[in-house]
């Protein structure tokens, strides 16, 4: 097939290979005398834009990197779990298991909820890392941490049972390193009053189906009336 | 994938001599495979191979719930992965017929041209490397780094970044975002002048890029391009234009055509869409700030995501092009069908006719300024 | 005028739509299979129409929709939806449908055409002459679903090996397979 | 002490120094390369990652020998010393210094002064492509042949403009042997400028040194090998100790042609505008002239590594187009010039 191929005009310093290759070398020259300079500094961190791993942890971690999983305790030193199984539920690799148990009596300062967890297991190996059970826990009990060196030398261990979680806690504790309390984003406010029974059926569990063609430019006008 | 591949005329005996490019090659970065018959170095016959990268993707999205599929498009374009996201959250968004907030489509603007950024830098970088330039995709990669530390910040995750929820998205931009923002954009552009400075006169560069692989308009529409590639070709085609979403109207930007659709065209259209992809953030962060600081990110969502009955497409413009979903629904929980338009499925498909004729060191260039990304090519 | 009667008004006199539905602003027309390459010529070139542009071609299986529905308990609240459905389901027993996504580049609108396809005759006719972006998503269809597309220059599997024995996006291959030979055998 | 005692150690001693050159060539190849990209580069092995020549060493050595099903065991084997042994006999004619008196007797800093040293290493330069075709051949891997093809193909084509860019400097000189040429380029020209061989044949200085990167496959022109192209090229299917070989060989090439342009063009041992063997006694001017002379070699192995890091590589038929089209016209018109000019001045 006929190709239109429209030549670009190549300027003198263009068709002389020499003067840009010669700009180009002196961009290089200046990257590499900068660098050159820095070298000579001590330290691992020496080229600003590189960092030395194993030696050099200098990078700051985000607070709220989605690393290895933890479990929560409260301030009196309770797991927080309550085994309600939402994060299970929702993990689209499927890779926590929980274990439900009743709590007995005298284990009020053990377990700070009703139920716990009898086991809890998340397999690293199946885990994406995608941070929807943190979202979704309702004690913001398990909590993905600022860990981040995951290299195991067996399958085993990969799997996180309960006592490695509540540890990587505890290290998170140790180190400062505690994810910080969730953030509740701003939700567009419920309907106004002469709406509320069609706010009411949708709590019923109704279908989004319904719900929406009402909700819909109710939430539009709320949007517009914060603007205002 | 077929087990042998092109059996051709000549095989081998006669004049013509069958190369098998990949999947284990430099330049088809580990999932395409390319079986050429050359004749010498000119290339006869191109036959692409697809497939070594299929995960099912579009199977695995019957079996999981609305909200469960986000993570999975991370995985498409895994050089952006938040138009992916963006792109499906709002074909859901679409079905369910929900509005979306505008703080939380400016944060999508903001997150998306920050991708977009970061896919351009990565198929400059890659188009530099597989023509010998090395030095470009370093300083290009640096910065993509910057940008993903703000991924990082913003909610976690650098590469697969899960971002946004159906509704809306699921954190406000970190506090530092405007420091980190004005500490990057120089630095960014720093990158390009440089890249520009290294390549675009040179040449070597132009020689190479030149009126390889031309493609005209009525081809690339006919063959289905989008994106850069298309508007390399000469047609003015940008979806945040033409059908503009995510309040892409309320912003100036220029979209950069070019003349011959020859890979220089690509690469200089990705070029000026980094800048002013920039435009578009600063402009966007403006917006931004003069939103109050409680404003909803949040659309009214149930919890368990159930929407009506029916079938819709949307498409956003991702940095390879159209990026499309549809989806159908039978009412449950469960998509009853997801499909994913990737653009650089249609781009690659077109790839014999765009380099037969022409050299193994084309057939490189070429691949590469085309942005294939295995990811959403195979699904 | 609206897209609707433009599409009618193009297709209607040669009896060529056989329904259409509006989804959320997405118009789809679904158009007897016989006739499809007819239907997208005509829709490509009647200049009020102008659907110059293949954005995507693909298929679904409607196996779990034509089963009878467990809703009764569910869903009976629902009246509007189910009054709905049904007109929807009308047509239904034929299993698959092919959708080809159409879009107006000078418009900016999108069309979808759908061509039902049954499991007796499992063919339809390629669109590649038309638009060559149908050659991939066509040999896709093909190795997904098993629906032949007749004159296709190079119809042979995309995605999945020449030699596998099912077409995985059917409805009823399960997600986890169906205990094909695994095609990597290393023998220790 | 004895002429063949002393061709010896000369020998053994200029080998010695060009393998280490090479060795840590590789080396500066890659802390250049990070530096000029940014990142630090191997910095583990030994201080600024010294050892690290050392530790790949090691590691070709150590490894197994593999030699492919269906390759030519014979051509496969000998590719990579064909192609090193010519790299390495390169450099005997080429000067590393000036002279030096040991015990009354003058020793010149050069293995040998062969009176058409320019012939020498044009001959012995156009050896080194069997190395490539036949290891390329031998290995039966089709990016393997291309990459020698294509290699062939350029090292051929290459050779023509490199012997006429240097035609200019036997006219300007009078001479075959490269000593002689080092030699006279003492002192200035013009009364301002080094009487350097740059100054006198500025184009066929360019000539030079872009043939010369393409006979060295360096970057813009190392086609044999582009790794996003052919994979490796030539030494696609080599490993251990015969991969070691071919990149040794290629450094050694480099010093070799640094050596080269330093010899012709740039002077040689001689420092600009100050005669310093006039104030050195015979021994320490003989080192000094050394340093000098390595120093200069130096500069031009690390523009090998600088434009490398620099540029896009070429396209096979635009580095046939280049070397045809524009270095042989270019390099025939530098030679009439300079006929010309000698031809009015004398």
């Amino acid at each position: 097939m006929a190709k239109p191929v429209v030549k670009k005009e190549y300027t003198l310093s263009e068709r002389i290979y020499l003067w840009e290759i010669l700009k180009g070398m002196k961009l290089t020259w200046g990257h590499f005398w900068f660098n050159f300079k820095a070298c000579w500094r001590p330290g691992p961190h020496t080229i600003p834009t590189c960092w030395q791993y194993p030696e050099d942890r200098t990078r700051e971690i985000s607070p709220i990197f989605r690393g290895e999983h933890m479990l929560q305790k409260d301030d009196k030193g309770r797991e927080m779990c309550i085994a309600c199984g939402m994060c299970a539920k929702i993990c689209p690799a499927k890779c926590i298991t929980i274990k439900k148990a009743k709590r007995k009596e005298g284990e009020e300062d053990k377990y700070a909820g009703k139920t716990y967890p009898a086991a809890f297991e998340v397999d690293l190996l199946r885990c994406i890392f995608c941070g929807f059970c943190q979202d979704v826990c309702p004690k913001e009990a398990i909590v993905l941490g600022q860990e981040y060196e995951f290299a195991r030398y067996t399958k085993e261990e990969c799997l996180l049972d309960k006592r490695k979680l509540l540890l990587n806690y505890r290290r998170a504790k140790e180190e400062g390193k505690l994810r910080p309390p969730r953030k509740r984003v701003p939700v567009v406010p419920a309907p106004p009053k002469p709406e509320k029974a069609e706010g009411a059926e949708a709590k019923e569990g109704k279908a989004a189906a319904v719900g929406k063609a009402k909700k819909k430019p109710v939430a539009k006008k709320k949007v517009a009336e914060k603007e205002e | 994938m077929n087990q042998n591949p092109t059996p051709q005329t000549g095989h081998d005996t006669g004049d013509y001599v069958t190369v098998n490019i990949g999947p284990s090659h430099p330049a088809m970065h580990g999932t395409l495979r390319v079986v050429a018959l050359t004749d010498g170095e000119s290339l006869k016959k191109v036959d692409p191979e697809i497939g070594y990268l299929h995960r099912g993707v579009e199977k695995l999205g019957e079996s999981l719930t609305y909200h469960q599929f986000i993570p999975i498009t991370d995985r498409l374009n895994y050089c952006s992965a938040i138009p992916n996201n963006v792109s499906y959250e709002m074909a859901v968004e679409k079905l369910m017929g929900v509005e979306v907030p505008e703080k939380a489509q400016l944060i999508r603007v903001i997150m998306m041209e920050l991708a977009r950024i970061a896919d351009h830098q990565v198929c400059i970088g890659i188009l530099g490397v597989d023509l010998g330039a090395f030095t470009p995709f370093f300083y290009l990669i640096i910065q993509r780094e910057e940008i993903y530390e703000i991924f990082e910040w913003f909610n976690g995750a650098r590469l697969t970044n899960t971002f946004g929820r159906i509704g809306g998205v699921d954190a406000d931009l970190p506090d530092d975002f405007e420091q980190r923002w004005e500490e990057l954009k120089p630095n960014v552009r720093k990158a390009n002048d440089e890249t520009e400075k290294l390549l675009t006169h040179n040449r070597i560069w132009m020689d190479r890029t030149i009126g390889v692989s031309a493609f005209s308009a009525e081809d690339a529409l006919n063959w289905g391009f989008t994106g850069p590639c298309l508007r390399a070709c000469g047609v003015k085609r940008d979806l945040r234009i033409d059908e503009p979403y995510c309040m892409y109207d309320k912003f100036k930007f220029e979209v950069p055509v070019g003349k011959n659709g020859d890979v220089f065209d690509r690469y200089i259209v990705r070029m000026i869409e980094m800048e002013e992809s920039l435009k578009i953030i600063d402009q966007a962060y403006k917006l931004y700030k003069e939103m109050p600081a409680d404003a909803p990110l949040m659309a009214r969502v149930p919890k368990v995501i159930k929407p009506p009955a029916g079938e819709v497409y949307s498409a956003l413009e991702s940095p390879n092009g159209e990026l499309g979903f549809f989806v159908k629904s039978d009412g449950s929980a469960k998509p009853y069908r997801i499909r994913i338009r990737p653009p650089c499925f249609m781009i690659y498909q077109a790839f014999p006719e765009l380099v037969e004729g022409e050299l193994i060191a084309d057939l490189v260039a070429c691949l590469s300024s085309l942005n294939v990304i295995a990811g959403e090519l195979d699904r | 005028m609206d897209l609707k009667k433009r599409v009618e008004q193009c297709l209607g006199p040669d009896n060529l739509v056989v329904s259409m539905i509006e989804c959320q602003g997405d118009l789809s027309v679904e158009v007897p299979k016989r006739s499809v390459v007819d239907v997208m010529r005509l829709l490509r070139d009647t200049p009020d129409l102008g659907f110059n542009f293949l954005s995507d071609l693909f298929g679904v299986d409607n196996l779990d929709l034509n089963k009878p529905k467990k809703k009764p308990t569910k869903k009976t609240e629902e009246g509007a939806e189910t009054e709905e459905e049904p007109e929807e389901k009308g047509p239904f027993p034929p299993r698959y449908e092919v959708v080809y996504l159409l879009l107006c580049l000078e418009r900016n609108e999108r069309l979808q055409v759908k061509v039902r396809v049954e499991e007796s005759d499992m063919e339809v006719d390629t669109l590649t002459p038309v638009w060559k972006a149908a050659n991939w998503p066509e040999r896709e269809v093909f190795d997904m679903f098993g629906i032949r597309f007749k004159g296709h220059p190079n119809l042979k599997r995309l995605l999945m090996w020449d030699d596998f024995p099912a077409h995985p996006l059917r409805k009823d291959y399960p997600l986890e397979g169906q205990g094909e030979e695994r095609h990597l055998i290393y023998d220790d | 002490m004895d002429d063949w005692l002393i061709a010896i150690i000369k020998v053994v001693g200029i080998w010695v120094w060009v393998l280490l050159i090479a060795v840590v060539m590789t080396w500066v190849e890659r802390r250049g390369a990070a530096l000029i990209q940014d990142r630090p580069g191997p910095n583990r092995a030994g201080p600024f990652g010294l050892f690290q020549p050392l530790a790949d060493g090691i590691k070709l050595f150590t490894k197994e020998e593999i030699i492919p099903t269906n390759a030519q065991k014979l051509l496969y084997i000998m590719g990579p010393l064909l192609f090193s042994l010519p790299a390495f006999s390169a450099y005997a004619v080429v000067p590393f210094g000036d002279k030096i008196i040991l015990g009354g007797k003058e020793i010149i800093l050069q293995v040998s002064d062969v009176n058409v040293g320019f012939l020498y290493i044009l001959a012995i330069g156009s050896m080194g492509v069997y190395g490539v075709i036949l290891g390329g051949w031998g290995s039966n891997n089709k990016y393997s042949i291309l990459g020698g093809l294509r290699s062939t193909a350029q090292m051929v084509s290459y050779e023509v403009p490199l012997g006429l860019a240097l035609l200019g400097i036997v006219f300007v000189y009078g001479t075959f042997s490269l000593r002689d040429i080092s030699l006279a380029q003492q002192g200035t020209f013009l009364g301002f400028l080094p009487n350097w061989g740059i100054f006198k044949q500025p184009l066929g200085f360019i000539l030079f040194i872009v043939a010369a990167y393409a006979e060295a496959n360096r970057v813009p022109f190392d086609l044999p090998e582009a790794e996003s192209e052919i994979v490796s090229g030539y030494h696609t299917e080599y490993g251990s100790m015969r991969l070691g070989l071919y990149l040794f060989g290629e450094y050694v090439n480099l010093v070799t042609i640094s050596g080269i342009i330093v010899a012709l063009y740039f002077g040689s041992w001689h420092m600009p505008y100050i005669d310093l063997g006039a104030y050195l006694g015979p021994i320490s001017w003989g080192i000094v002239s050394f340093c000098i002379f390595f120093l200069k070699v130096s500069f031009f192995l690390w523009m090998f590594v600088w434009v490398r890091w620099t540029l896009p590589r070429f396209r096979y038929d635009q580095v046939m187009g280049l070397g045809w089209r524009g270095l042989i016209p270019l390099a025939l018109f530098n030679i009439f010039i300079t006929a010309l000019f000698i031809q009015l001045t004398v």
